[in-house]
């Protein structure tokens, strides 16, 4: 037992960040609003360069065989730093499940020529479907892989999700694919990503109320504003371990049935998902009026914690599933 | 006591509610764009053509004098029939107290009638960038030349600024005093020359608000509200309005509670409502009737010659923060239609909402004043 | 439509606050924990003569023919005193149902030579059981008056309540007693007090917040404590209304259906038992440890907003009956 | 990042769990009645004998050298297993660490077996009736006379005090000091005379602390703990404890949840389970996980090499609201029979919770220092 990250850890995490920092600032989350097909410059071969969409295909596809652990660190950045690509979709759970399937896609994903999203659950509005080139998509109980469809653009709070509703295509079965455990991806990763939004929103947040003045001092001095802050820090404190602990879970199927998996992964969400909603709540408080225009950038976390605080699942539907698993439902 | 409408209310009730059916617009663009502004302006002329624009104004300005009781009920009536929303809200409740108050005669017959036919729209321009909640941080220079005051400065926050034709401003006419002091109202066109007006949009991308740029831009002198110095107070005046009844009737939360029961309801039908869901509505819906019968108490003691004070603050924050839950829940409700923008009222009433905490004096602000004023806790330690 | 009391409401309000300063001071609400039999010396008589027991009484059978909106103003007062007295069982239950059945027992009732408790769900377990004389007890659709039956005190954490198990007695039906206009009487007098009950606990806190000093400013002066107690404030501004208006409801049966009065006591007794839950929690964190402990009054207070906010149903139980009223459930 | 228990945890963790079962010495008395205290110290006798009083303490101590993640499986095993409290708490978390850094070496050897063993129960001694959560405003006088010291003063809220040995005190030995300077630590025999002890009764009447009397009472000048003066550095080092790991291990909350979680499956077998309150029980279960997790993470860092520092009020505000709200939830769960003491534990374990947010310094006071310390928000305007 020993809940800590290694060194290597840390540092694939640092290169990432340092990568959204330099191609993927705001504005250039800003410049993906304007058209639901474009692509932010340059940032998936290198993605793809330093072998981020490689990190879980195994060894012998060609992949790093790197653990879940690590990569939900990584989907944290993609949560700071408001990632408008479908890298969780891509690299944590349809790559998986093509190797799972041992699909002929697999290299082609795992080399970034290709990018593709999920269709988690069969419903047919998708996220990035545009911008893709296949979905990994529900089936009954299986999974399968489409390609050529039609996409509908819809327009949605978080513009950086660019949801569609996608019609037709081609698909193929995802044989040996586990369906269960790709939903259980998905979840995972958008609780990481709410951990990483969260952190953002209240980053951002100190730093605002420590210059703005009113009424002669800073909005950061006052006891109510100091106590809104204290408890998002909270909320993010101790919902952060139960994404490492359910990453842990997924990645040693071995000592984790999937009933296990389930419910420590729903924890994970149900925590996350509260923790980014009440950190989007207090940081347009604290900003006042200015956190409610278009024009700053504050925006771009609270659209995206509205949207990924209810994607794959709400908080109340995680305590359900963890209802469940212990034998409360 | 009595919590009966008598024999003339339910009469006035039923006028105003058969008048609504009879001339609903159905829907019409939202106020944030051109089309939608003038098409709310026509709106209001509708109203002020059959004396329904400013009811609780006196006959001679467009008004039927009722009291603050039938002025509820035609709130009440207004939401429910889900008639547009008034671009006029900015003028009729916060300057039209002020002018009523502090206007001379020639302000009132000039202003008064074509703020209630629609003629004028007005902005509120009191806010800048450095004096959010804290007005007496106001820096806006107006320079007194002739019959003139020559402004330069900004403002921001201004709602409807867009495409408003009247500002109502707080400036500081007297450069050398401090804080609460050397402030004046003042009334500015819109279209005044060394005015320039920038949109700010919203969270959704549209122009809610304006920044104002003064120019040397010259108002005349006229235009003062109340006295030249005497600004903080006459403002504040308005302050305790905006707060209390004027701006927020309880009509407008008990429409948007029938409206979330009706989403339930609906969705009950699918026959999968959650019954934390169901509560959360249940308990905005009770909300709305406690906002209500609280209402009804306080204009009882206004008409019995109460004054409202600090008290305000009780509702502005018990107001501002119903309207999120219960869009909120709303958006629960809607699950993963939620995100989706098209046609999607809640989500835009739920962007409104979240401003109602923050504006008109944030709610931690609110608080202070509950705990020191209502309370009588200490001020400051 | 006028929301206002008259003068006269006004007076038998601070007529009856005075009597409760006098003769239910803390400390004889303290003496009645000492045992389940004994009274508050001489407030009994003191209630009946000053017409508090009849109030609710028909004139003709003896009474003032008062209406309930007066009379939760009482029952307020009785929160405000912690008064372990039943009366709103007494007075506010008991005696309009013997006055609709024409019971014998109404005379002696009105004239406070009798106590008369109340059994609202036939559980058995009822509140000053053994210092009343008669119980009006839910029997199938109707009620029952029972008298000559045996108790067993139970010891609760509001002891002032006097809660014993009651079994056997004489039993006689109350034909003609509206039984579910009993309960909801029963719903709306919890709820008048737990009103009271927040206003004492706020009152008392204001007091020593205002007074208390820590790190050499008085407690009071910290916005995280006014911002506690102006949330307390709040809740009871916004539930009080309901109040009375529950009660004009049950005042004026010809405008107001079963369902419709059902439904307005209920959202009294939703916000009520709210405010006092939230007043119980706040005054305690906001008066430390002091506010902890047995020697000190708050908990006098503290114990009855437990026990009433969840008395007569709780929150939770009222929201779902105004569910059912407004077509959602 | 290794989350499963080593072969020589799981020994461990089997050791202690069969140990537990065997020696579960049943339903004892409240501590904080005569008979349970004495009860209790039984109980800690019978641990020490079995070297599991205090596993985490050097062997030489009567401890087994435990690193923090065995004493973490020891907690939560030991909370499982549902043996009675600790009695030594006060001493062992608060206390000892104290010891451990600043006694000397004969206070080490002659105050800690006698801890380990329960022939010594520590009570707290620092509060005073003007000082709560500010220490610094201590007024308890101890003068140096020779050998001794001399005290006079009063404190309070002193937890376990009825019946303790000995007290943990934070005293004034320099009367012309200010604030946090010219505090001493000392360690005072319950006995001593001119100490005299009144009991102050919890809200349900248990005596649970204790208000201390100094009259003139004479301490010897060895059981000042760290040096005369520098009390202040001394007690905050255990007030670091006290907040962090060592009072409140997740095992605690952990097998509350479980025991929530039971109570919740039986009221499921009456088929009559509310999904609010089932809610309300997944949230508690969910959050006792999260502060294990976060605990364990807390660990490998301390064993690492980090210091636990302002951190330490993130987990005194996690621990105390999750502990308050879940025994709350037992409460609406079991509804009309919530407010009935007898055998209600669960009642019993709400008064406790209760105190969770004010004592060791309220939450208030540990949000300010979350805020400006682990945040670096600006001290004060």
């Amino acid at each position: 037992m020993r809940f800590e990250f290694t060194d290597e850890h840390d540092m694939f995490r640092n290169t990432v960040r340092d990568l959204f920092a330099d191609r993927c600032p705001p504005d250039a989350v800003r410049a993906s609003w304007e058209t639901t097909d474009a692509r932010v410059p340059d940032l998936w071969g290198a993605l793809a360069e330093i072998g981020v969409l490689a990190a879980l295909a195994p060894e012998e596809a060609g992949g790093l065989g790197m653990d879940e652990v690590a990569f939900v660190r990584i989907l944290e950045e993609v949560g700071y730093a408001a990632v408008p690509e479908p890298l969780m979709e891509h690299a944590f759970v349809a790559i998986p499940a093509l190797a799972e399937a041992r699909s002929d896609a697999l290299d082609s994903a795992i080399a970034g020529s290709t990018t593709i999203t999920i269709d988690i659950d069969g419903s047919g509005t998708v996220a990035s479907a545009a911008i893709a080139d296949a979905i990994v998509t529900r089936v009954d109980d299986g999974l399968a892989f489409t390609t050529q469809y039609d996409t509908t653009a819809l327009t949605t709070i978080d513009q950086s999700r660019r949801l569609a509703a996608v019609k037709g295509g081609v698909t193929v079965g995802l044989d040996g694919a586990d369906a269960a455990l790709a939903y259980d991806r998905a979840v995972l990763g958008a609780a990481a990503q709410c951990i990483g939004i969260a952190r953002r929103l209240l980053d951002a947040t100190v730093a605002y109320v420590g210059d703005r003045q009113q009424f002669g001092k800073p909005v950061g001095s006052y006891q109510a504003v100091k106590h809104h802050l204290a408890d998002v820090r909270i909320a993010v404190e101790f919902a952060a371990p139960l994404v490492y602990r359910a990453a842990w879970s997924v990645a040693h199927p071995e000592t984790h049935e999937p009933l296990a998996r389930a419910r420590d992964v729903s924890m994970a969400k149900a925590q996350a998902s509260d923790a980014v909603d009440l950190a989007a709540r207090k940081a347009l408080q604290c900003h006042g009026a200015i956190g409610y225009t278009f024009e700053y950038d504050l925006q771009l976390w609270l659209k995206r914690a509205w949207a990924l605080s209810a994607a794959y699942g709400d908080a109340r539907r995680h305590r359900d599933r963890v209802a469940t698993a212990i034998g409360l439902a | 006591m009595d919590l009966e409408l008598s024999q003339r209310q339910v009469e006035f009730r039923d006028e105003i509610r058969t008048w609504l059916t009879e001339h609903h617009p159905g829907r019409i663009a939202s106020m944030d764009t051109p089309d939608g502004f003038e098409a709310h302006r026509e709106w209001e002329k509708v109203l002020f053509d059959a004396g329904w624009s400013v009811p609780a104004w006196p006959v001679a300005y467009g008004g039927r004098d009722c009291d603050l009781i039938e002025w509820l009920i035609y709130e009440e009536e207004y939401w429910l029939s889900g008639v547009p929303g008034r671009v006029s809200a900015n003028g009729v409740s916060l300057l039209a107290p002020t002018i009523f108050n502090f206007g001379s005669r020639q302000q009132q017959d000039h202003f008064l009638p074509k703020m209630a036919s629609g003629e004028h729209i007005w902005a509120q321009g009191w806010s800048e960038p450095e004096a959010g909640s804290d007005l007496a941080g106001i820096k806006t220079k107006a320079i007194r030349d002739g019959d003139d005051f020559v402004l330069n400065g900004q403002k921001t926050w201004c709602s409807r600024g867009a495409y408003a034709d009247w500002i109502f401003c707080i400036v500081r006419t007297d450069p050398d005093a401090e804080r609460h002091r050397g402030l004046t109202y003042l009334l500015v066109p819109a279209d005044s020359p060394g005015l320039e007006r920038r949109p700010i949009n919203r969270l959704d991308g549209e122009p809610s608000f304006a920044e104002l740029f003064f120019d040397d831009c010259r108002v005349s002198a006229d235009h003062v509200l109340g006295e030249e110095g005497q600004g903080w107070g006459v403002a504040m005046a308005a302050a305790g309005s905006e707060r209390g009844l004027s701006l927020r009737s309880p009509g407008r939360f008990m429409a948007a509670a029938e409206r979330l029961t009706e989403l339930a309801r609906s969705i009950r039908a699918d026959g999968s409502i959650d019954v934390r869901l169901r509560d959360e509505v249940v308990d905005a819906w009770i909300r709305a009737q406690a906002y209500r019968w609280q209402t009804y108490q306080l204009a009882a003691g206004l008409m019995g010659g109460d004054e409202i004070g600090s008290e305000a603050s009780l509702g502005k924050v018990f107001w501002s923060e119903l309207d999120v839950e219960l869009h909120a829940t709303a958006l629960r409700l809607l699950g993963d239609r939620a995100e989706i923008v098209d046609d999607n009222d809640w989500l835009d009433g739920y962007l409104f909402a979240l401003s109602g905490p923050i504006y008109a004096g944030t709610n931690e602000i609110q608080r202070n004043i509950i705990a020191e004023r209502v309370l009588g806790l200490p001020r400051r330690g």
